[in-house]
């Protein structure tokens, strides 16, 4: 049985087992196991890559995604041991609504894992649509007002992006049919990437325009982004940890996937400018939204949008280095913002609210989850040394050389989302201490995978592994 | 595919397609909730018509699946499902558009327009049949988002959107050879969909009696 | 060797004659309003009588209070030394030029409104305050003639402008006689003279300087008598030196040195003379007047330049 | 020896860590200050034998960073100069710091982040490729923001924190733009590489906007000041002090280091542009100074002073070298730099003073300080010689730096372009009204707070602050009067870095200690002035000794016959910058309210006088005004219906069809 086998089974048994058993103290403990296993079984993947199979794909794109998955499925795990318990002892979450989440936390593992590792358009499609439908659910966990709606219009506005992406899909196989001649082959990335060279330009342009918008609206693009702020802020703080470290990204991965295939066709232009504006969009609109915000996780969901958006500018610009940013993007922030989600969980249970204006202090009465909060802010604001400088640096650099106007309004909406970053941290961090909520909540499980987070950022800023930047530049030549 | 059919074929999956078509047109002049629901469930028979005649023809056996699902699933259970609804939530059987029927058809004319000037630079490679097939799945889907934007109720959103998923079958039916993985994962979703609404239906149902959406959306996210 | 001897006979020069200059001015203008006036060498006597004067010095007066009197004389005494009177041959010739010489003068004046502040009160404040400002602009319109010399003779250095200036490098043109203005107008405002101030007056709100060393007596005043005076025989000489150099001796023969004296003291007695014309003939400003008065010495020193560069130029 | 600055950099982020874990006692926090100190010291000296010894460049590739680039370091005679400016006070503000332990309770903020800040400082002078130095730059911002957030629960200090992080985040920016352009979008971002780039005119031309508004930014040229004022009088003394005193001579680096290293060739004009930038912040920022009541504003916008005069002298180098006349391209760069290391030293002896005399009294109010002289006479001569220092009077070493540029300025009319010429008088106007009114101002300051009588309780009661905190403004002021007196010293510092940048050596000989223009005569000689003024000196002491032997008397002021007891009477600080107030009032938006009671009203009449820096209202405030208004347009966004959403969708959908179709 294969490790891959292993890493896509283990999450699904458990989450079998955390559906079928009864909830309590163990559900946390064996859903941080059935994390680990899968992170140690991704780590085999990793080391020793199964070659791609008609289903089963490993390369250097999704390979590190995956183990960057696996892992932060674990940490936050982790977190969401001692979260989810306080939440129950707080009793605003029933005891059958624990176990709910605990079985969908491993689905969402589970369904994020085989999109990734999927070499079929199709699989990858099931899979996130079927990671969206548990997200949805998890959002409406609470089932307040709030949360319900929060819960529909994601469920609404997600399933028809689905769709549309759904019919991308489609037409890159109408594309494709016609030069592989149909059959599972030519829904294969290894297929379609080998041989774009012969498909119809204009069928994979318009497929690309439906899989933006499709896939684009799960990346959390503006305008389609509407359903991710607040399904960040109602859902559960571990799972809004996993939907913007991980669950984006999954969408975005998809996203490269196709476009390295238009990349292989003659008519790669279309996607470039397309993928600019759309990023260029997001990040001065979600840089402005960041004023405006009361609610600590719906500001949080909005710097998602903000560097989503960034991502999705880079990889539009294209060329070695701005990929390479974007792929390197990709990475920290998953690790950044998680990290991020669960200071903020932390907070919002030692102070009892989420309020921004009601926040203040917090360096003077919780050190250490005010300076984690503060590190981990600083890293997605994109100050050294940590990670996201690298990333922005490559990018401002490399794509003013030939594109200076666009890229002077990418440096304003960076500017304009940083200065609203520090803006509100400060008023957090610092200040008079406001008074906190009685009975603190499990400091430990926040802690540590908030630290462990935010030093791997710092060393990912300071110095990057070898393979790892061998693996980037690869697929930097192949996004074109 | 079967000699000297190939005229007949033509013109039956063109009617089939154009059916399709037709009904998303009717289902956006449609003022009544049952109306609608009966028009979507001819859209699905329509639908189901096609895949089962493309099976004939390319004698593709997964297409007759397809046609199962679609026959039973959007042209049967989810109609009368969708009518119990309404019967038992007691909701306003009128459908309050957004905007007047007339403009919204025009705009549905002009999005079929925009369709087919999309798909006429594909390829000569490729059959007559699969561009028209394109054209109008890809009109579909357009008509489907149409009638999500431009009604208020939540059956006739469902409706919208089921729409949306007939283009894509429609499109999906008139390509050769696509494998079965995409039929059931449509079939998969469109379950899950409905399962889904049912759920939310009853939350919504027990919290706030009525099933038009914008009283759910007075809290938007934030309170101003 | 012979530099340093006549920096010597340079130095011993000024001190003595800076008296008279004063005294000449005083008494030129009490001619000119009809009084008989004390005799020009009433401000040796004065001198002389305030150093014999036991001085008197508030208490909490600090250090700064009796240093900043010494330290502005002796600067002032320096800067006087600096300027080429009746040679050229002069050892510290070298070693400053305009813009030492400047800041120099602003040394002194730094020295003197801290001093006024020291004791605190309000007279001390409202002089230092006061000659401050009006040295604030000043400063620039003597700056913009010196601009103006160096473009001219293509240095700083006063030795050169001389040097130039004899060697016939200028004709009479518009830039010099503008400069010429500006600095007679700075020299006015420096020395506290009618217009701008009145050496004259006391208890009038609209004294400057007077009011700067109200609180000192004794030798510390004499001190600063002594630095007034110097201040006043330094632009004398200055404008002599740079605008009517002709008579600076430039070698060291006797007759040359000679010639040089003799110039030297007529070049004072006619600045001392043209002085005291000037203050009867006009009537004292307001203090707010006077920065309309430097900012119009500001003005023709930039002209001055620009003038000079579009001559250059074209 | 570039070895040795690496190993002095991991030392000083250990000193970090180690502040992290002994921020609670106040004799660790004391231990740890003074190695940062002796590290300083170290480097300094480092610095001065690499630029005496005229030793080979030196570079070092540590495996960080990029991959594919690794961190680059180099170490030549600019980088050596700059560690001077930067290490020479370094070395004492550190000194001060460890006796000021006791003062600042808010050690446990201060003491991890002070020597960061002092490393990334020297890591930006030795970075060698665009990473490294980028990375270093804005962790420079990045730790002296935490700094300056130490006092964190005034809300001044949070906006100021704000603000100042913003604007440095600006810099940077841009600065990542100014390389990116130079590198070409290669990924090869070592400068030796980037120095091979040859942009286009209009590249060039973009290289040199960006990194005049990035390094501007940081160094707090006008337009971009506005941090430098609330982000210094807000942060703990020691900061303030390395923040004005050396981090704003990191960015005159930055400038330098890009424009005359790294961007080819400029055309002359911009070297002009930058001149007149630094004129205007010269004079602007002295007039804002001249009217701060606040001594740390006071200073802050002295500050934007000096670096405008440094700005002259490095903006006419670039257009003289940019004409062809390196001789005068060397006086101009010989000024620059040489007012970079002065500043660097009288300013962080200000500041340290003025941190002193605060720990002292209790306030850092000019107007209830007043008659410390007596209480604290060796603070009082230290900024005395500071004042003089920063006025540029003779003999100190602001004079040496400023008659430079003067003479820069004046040598130039050989200069090709007419329009260059006929700007410099203008140059030459803006030049002097600054050196006038430094005077002004530092009159102003060391006279109200230090002479008269005190102003308040708190000064009346003052005692003197203890030798720890006294002695570094002491030396700084010895090595103040040293440069002063010697500028041959600080020219021989200074001339290798001429070399390095392809300038020749410092035209003018140095005849001895003194300076002679060679070309014009123009000459400076400290030494001899001030032995001639020594002797003149004895000798009027002496001949007063003679001539009048009456020790004085001390007796009641006399004050034209009406003395007054109360203190009140004096002049204050605003009272002595009146009249320039009124002469200068419509250039900075002064509002001056006298509220006179009517006859028989039984209360105080009262005078107030508000002013804002216009500049503030005219760039940032618009600026501000326009984000909100955007943010709040926008944020009915968030308040969509769900259908509003999906036609959202939709529309995006048909825009890009149509686009498709458009391209297509």
């Amino acid at each position: 049985m294969s490790a891959l086998a292993v890493m896509l089974l283990v999450p699904t048994a458990a989450a079998i087992a955390l559906a079928l058993a009864p909830g309590g103290v163990f559900a946390a403990l064996i859903n941080v196991g059935a994390s680990l296993a899968t992170l140690a079984a991704s780590l085999v993947v990793l080391a020793d890559r199964p070659a791609p199979t008609e289903l089963w794909l490993i390369d250097d794109l999704n390979a590190y995604l995956i183990v960057l998955t696996a892992f932060v499925m674990t940490t936050t795990a982790v977190f969401s041991g001692g979260y989810m318990g306080h939440e129950v002892a707080a009793g605003r979450l029933s005891a059958g609504a624990l176990r709910t989440y605990h079985a969908l936390y491993q689905a969402l593992n589970a369904a994020m894992l085989l999109a990734m590792a999927a070499n079929n358009v199709g699989l990858l499609w099931v899979a996130i649509e079927a990671a969206t439908l548990i997200t949805v659910i998890m959002v409406s966990l609470y089932r307040t007002r709030e949360a319900i709606e929060a819960a529909w219009k994601y469920f609404i506005l997600a399933s028809v992006g689905i769709a549309l992406a759904l019919f991308g899909t489609v037409l890159v196989y109408l594309a494709a049919q016609p030069v592989i001649g149909g059959g599972l082959e030519a829904m294969a990335w290894t297929v379609l990437q080998a041989r774009a060279a012969g498909f119809s330009p204009a069928v994979l342009d318009l497929a690309f325009v439906f899989l933006l918008v499709g896939y684009g609206t799960k990346v959390g693009l503006a305008p389609v982004h509407a359903w991710l702020p607040d399904a960040h802020a109602e859902g559960p703080t571990p799972m809004s940890a996993v939907l913007s470290g991980l669950l984006l990204n999954v969408a975005l991965y998809a996203l490269l996937r196709f476009k390295m295939v238009l990349a292989g066709s003659r008519a790669a232009g279309t996607p470039g400018p397309l993928m600019i504006g759309l990023g260029l969009v997001s990040l001065l609109f979600a840089g402005l939204m960041l004023y405006r915000r009361r609610d600590l996780k719906r500001f949080f969901a909005y710097s998602s949008i903000e560097h989503m958006g960034i991502m999705t500018f880079a990889f539009g610009i294209g060329g070695g280095l701005a990929n390479f940013a974007g792929l390197f993007h990709m990475a920290a922030h998953s690790l950044a913002k998680s990290s991020i989600f669960f200071a903020v969980g932390g907070i919002s249970q030692v102070k009892g609210t989420r309020e921004i204006a009601a926040l203040s202090g917090l360096t003077a009465s919780h050190p250490a989850l005010g300076w984690g909060l503060v590190l981990a802010v600083v890293a997605i604001a994109g100050a050294p040394p940590f990670g996201l400088f690298t990333s922005e640096f490559l990018i401002v650099s490399s794509s003013f050389a030939h594109a200076p106007a666009l890229t002077a309004v990418f440096m304003l909406g960076l500017l304009v989302g940083f200065a609203a970053l520090v803006l509100r941290v400060q008023h957090i961090a610092f200040g008079a201490a406001t008074p906190s909520h009685a009975g603190t909540a499990h400091q430990a499980t926040t802690v540590v995978p908030l630290y462990t987070h935010v030093g791997l950022v710092l060393i990912a800023g300071l110095w990057l592994p070898a393979p790892l930047a061998g693996w980037f530049a690869a697929i930097a030549r192949l996004l074109g | 595919m079967r000699p000297g059919l190939a005229a007949l074929d033509y013109d039956v999956a063109h009617l089939s397609g154009a059916l399709v078509l037709l009904a998303a047109f009717g289902l956006i002049y449609q003022r009544r909730l049952p109306g609608m629901i009966n028009l979507f469930a001819l859209q699905s028979a329509a639908l189901g018509s096609a895949a089962a005649w493309q099976a004939w023809v390319q004698d593709a056996s997964q297409l007759y699946v397809t046609a199962a699902i679609v026959w039973s699933l959007k042209a049967g259970a989810v109609p009368l499902g969708l009518h119990w609804l309404i019967h038992r939530l007691q909701t306003t059987r009128a459908v309050e558009t957004v905007i007047g029927i007339g403009p919204t058809m025009l705009a549905a004319v002009a999005l079929v327009a925009l369709a087919i000037v999309l798909v006429t630079p594909i390829g000569a490679d490729r059959s007559a049949l699969t561009r028209e097939e394109l054209a109008l799945a890809l009109s579909v889907i357009l008509l489907g988002l149409l009638i999500m934007i431009t009604r208020r109720h939540a059956v006739s959103q469902v409706i919208g959107f089921m729409c949306i998923e007939n283009g894509v079958t429609l499109a999906v039916v008139g390509v050769k050879g696509m494998p079965l993985v995409v039929e059931m994962s449509v079939a998969f979703s469109v379950m899950v969909a409905c399962i889904l609404f049912g759920i939310f239906f009853f939350h919504i149902r027990e919290r706030f009696d009525t099933l038009d959406l914008h009283f759910l959306e007075s809290f938007r996210g934030e309170d101003r | 060797m012979s530099g340093v001897l006549f920096q010597l006979v340079q130095f011993a020069l000024v001190l003595a004659l800076a008296p008279l200059l004063t005294g000449i001015v005083r008494k030129v203008k009490a001619r000119l309003n009809g009084r008989i006036g004390a005799s020009p060498l009433q401000p040796y006597r004065d001198l002389a009588r305030l150093l014999r004067k036991q001085p008197v010095a508030a208490e909490g007066a600090s250090p700064l209070f009796f240093a900043s009197p010494l330290a502005a004389f002796v600067i002032l005494w320096l800067a006087a030394g600096l300027v080429p009177s009746f040679t050229t041959d002069l050892a510290l010739a070298g070693s400053a030029d305009l813009i030492a010489l400047v800041a120099l003068l602003a040394a002194a004046r730094f020295a003197t409104a801290l001093g006024g502040l020291d004791v605190g009160t309000a007279f001390g404040g409202i002089g230092a305050s006061r000659d401050m400002m009006l040295a604030a602009l000043a400063e620039p319109a003597m700056l913009m003639v010196i601009v103006t010399l160096a473009l001219v003779a293509g240095s700083t250095s006063l030795l050169r402008i001389v040097g130039f200036v004899v060697g016939g490098g200028v004709g009479v043109e518009i830039s010099m006689s503008l400069a010429l203005i500006a600095l007679l107008m700075v020299a006015i405002a420096e020395n506290g003279r009618i217009p701008i101030d009145n050496p004259a007056t006391h208890l009038e709100l609209t004294m400057v300087h007077e009011a700067m060393v109200l609180e000192y007596s004794g030798r510390q005043l004499a001190l600063i008598e002594g630095a007034q005076m110097l201040k006043l025989l330094l632009y004398l000489s200055l404008v002599g030196a740079v605008f009517a150099p002709w008579t600076i001796a430039f070698e060291d023969t006797p007759d040359a040195l000679m010639v040089g004296l003799i110039g030297y003291a007529g070049k004072l007695a006619l600045g001392a003379v043209g002085l005291g014309l000037f203050e009867v003939t006009i009537a004292k400003m307001r203090v707010f007047r006077a920065t309309e008065f430097l900012g119009g010495a500001l003005l023709l020193g930039l002209l001055a330049a620009i003038f000079r560069l579009i001559a250059e130029t074209v | 020896m570039l070895a040795l600055i690496v190993g002095a950099l991991g030392a000083l982020l250990a000193l970090g860590v180690a502040g992290l874990a002994g921020a609670r006692h106040a004799s660790i926090g004391r231990s740890i200050y003074g190695v940062a100190a002796t590290v300083s010291a170290g480097l300094a000296v480092l610095g001065a034998s690499r630029l005496t010894s005229g030793a080979a460049d030196e570079t070092l590739i540590l495996p960080i960073g990029l991959p594919w680039l690794g961190c680059h370091l180099r170490l030549d005679a600019l980088s050596a100069f700059f560690l001077v400016v930067v290490h020479a006070p370094a070395s004492a503000i550190g000194a001060f710091a460890a006796g000021y332990v006791t003062h600042e309770p808010a050690q446990p903020r201060i003491l991890p982040a002070y020597p960061v800040f002092v490393a990334a400082m020297t890591a930006v002078l030795i970075a060698d490729d665009a990473y490294a130095f980028l990375l270093a730059w804005e962790l420079m911002s990045l730790a002296s923001w935490v700094l300056v957030l130490a006092h964190h629960e005034e809300s001044d200090t949070r906006s100021a924190a704000w603000l100042y992080l913003v604007i440095a985040t600006l810099g940077t920016v841009c600065l990542m733009a100014a390389l990116g352009v130079l590198a070409g979008g290669a990924g090869d971002y070592a400068f030796a590489s980037l120095r091979g780039a040859r942009p286009a005119p209009l590249a060039g031309a973009l290289v040199a906007l960006l990194a005049l508004l990035g390094a501007g930014s940081k160094a707090g040229l006008m337009p971009l000041h506005a941090w430098l004022p609330p982000a210094h009088a807000a942060a703990p003394t020691p900061v303030s002090a390395l923040m004005s005193g050396v981090m704003t001579k990191v960015a005159l680096y930055g400038l330098v280091r890009i424009l005359f290293d790294l961007a080819g060739p400029l055309p002359w004009g911009w070297g002009a542009a930058i001149a007149m930038v630094g004129g205007a912040s010269a004079v602007l920022g002295l007039l804002y100074a001249l009217l701060q009541t606040d001594i740390k504003r006071l200073l802050a916008y002295s500050t934007v002073e000096n670096i405008g005069i440094a700005a002259i002298g490095i903006g006419l180098a670039l257009g003289f070298r940019a004409s062809g006349q390196s001789a005068l391209a060397a006086l101009a760069l010989t000024a620059g730099l040489l007012h970079a290391l002065n500043h660097a030293l009288f300013k962080s002896l200000l500041f340290l003073g003025t941190g002193a005399l605060a720990a002292a009294t209790g306030t850092r109010d000019l107007e209830r300080l007043g008659g410390l002289i007596g209480r604290m006479p060796a603070l009082a001569l230290a900024m005395l010689a500071g004042a003089a220092a920063i006025a540029g009077l003779p003999p100190f070493n602001g004079f040496v730096s400023e008659w430079l540029t003067f003479q820069a300025i004046l040598a130039s009319p050989p200069a090709a372009q007419a329009s260059l010429r006929l700007g410099l008088p203008l140059l030459g106007v803006l030049l002097a009204l600054a050196a006038a009114l430094a005077a002004v101002c530092f009159v102003r300051a060391f006279g109200i707070a230090f002479l008269g009588r005190a102003r308040s309780p708190q000064a009346a009661a003052a005692h003197a602050p203890e030798a720890a905190l006294v002695w570094p403004p002491l030396a700084l002021g010895a090595a103040c009067l040293l440069l002063g007196l010697v500028p041959a010293l600080g020219i021989a510092l200074s001339d290798p870095v001429l070399r390095a940048l392809g300038v020749p050596a410092f035209a003018g000989a140095l005849v001895g200690p003194a300076i002679q223009l060679g070309d014009n005569g123009a000459g400076y000689n400290a030494i001899g002035l001030a032995v001639a003024a020594g002797l003149l000196g004895l000798l009027t002491v002496v001949a007063l000794h003679r001539l009048s032997p009456l020790t004085e008397r001390r007796g009641a002021p006399w004050d034209c016959g009406f003395p007054d007891a109360d203190p009140a009477t004096q002049y204050t600080g605003s009272s002595f910058s009146q009249p320039l107030r009124r002469v200068f009032g419509p250039l900075f938006a002064v509002r001056e309210r006298v509220d006179m009671p009517a006859p028989l009203e039984r209360r105080a009449a009262g005078f107030a006088v508000s002013l804002r820096d216009p500049l503030w209202i005219a760039l940032y405030r618009p600026v501000a005004r326009l984000v909100e208004m955007l943010a709040g347009r926008l944020n009915v966004v968030q308040f969509l219906t769900i259908r509003r959403y999906l036609s959202l969708t939709f529309g995006v959908l048909v825009l890009l069809m149509v686009l498709v179709v458009i391209g297509a």
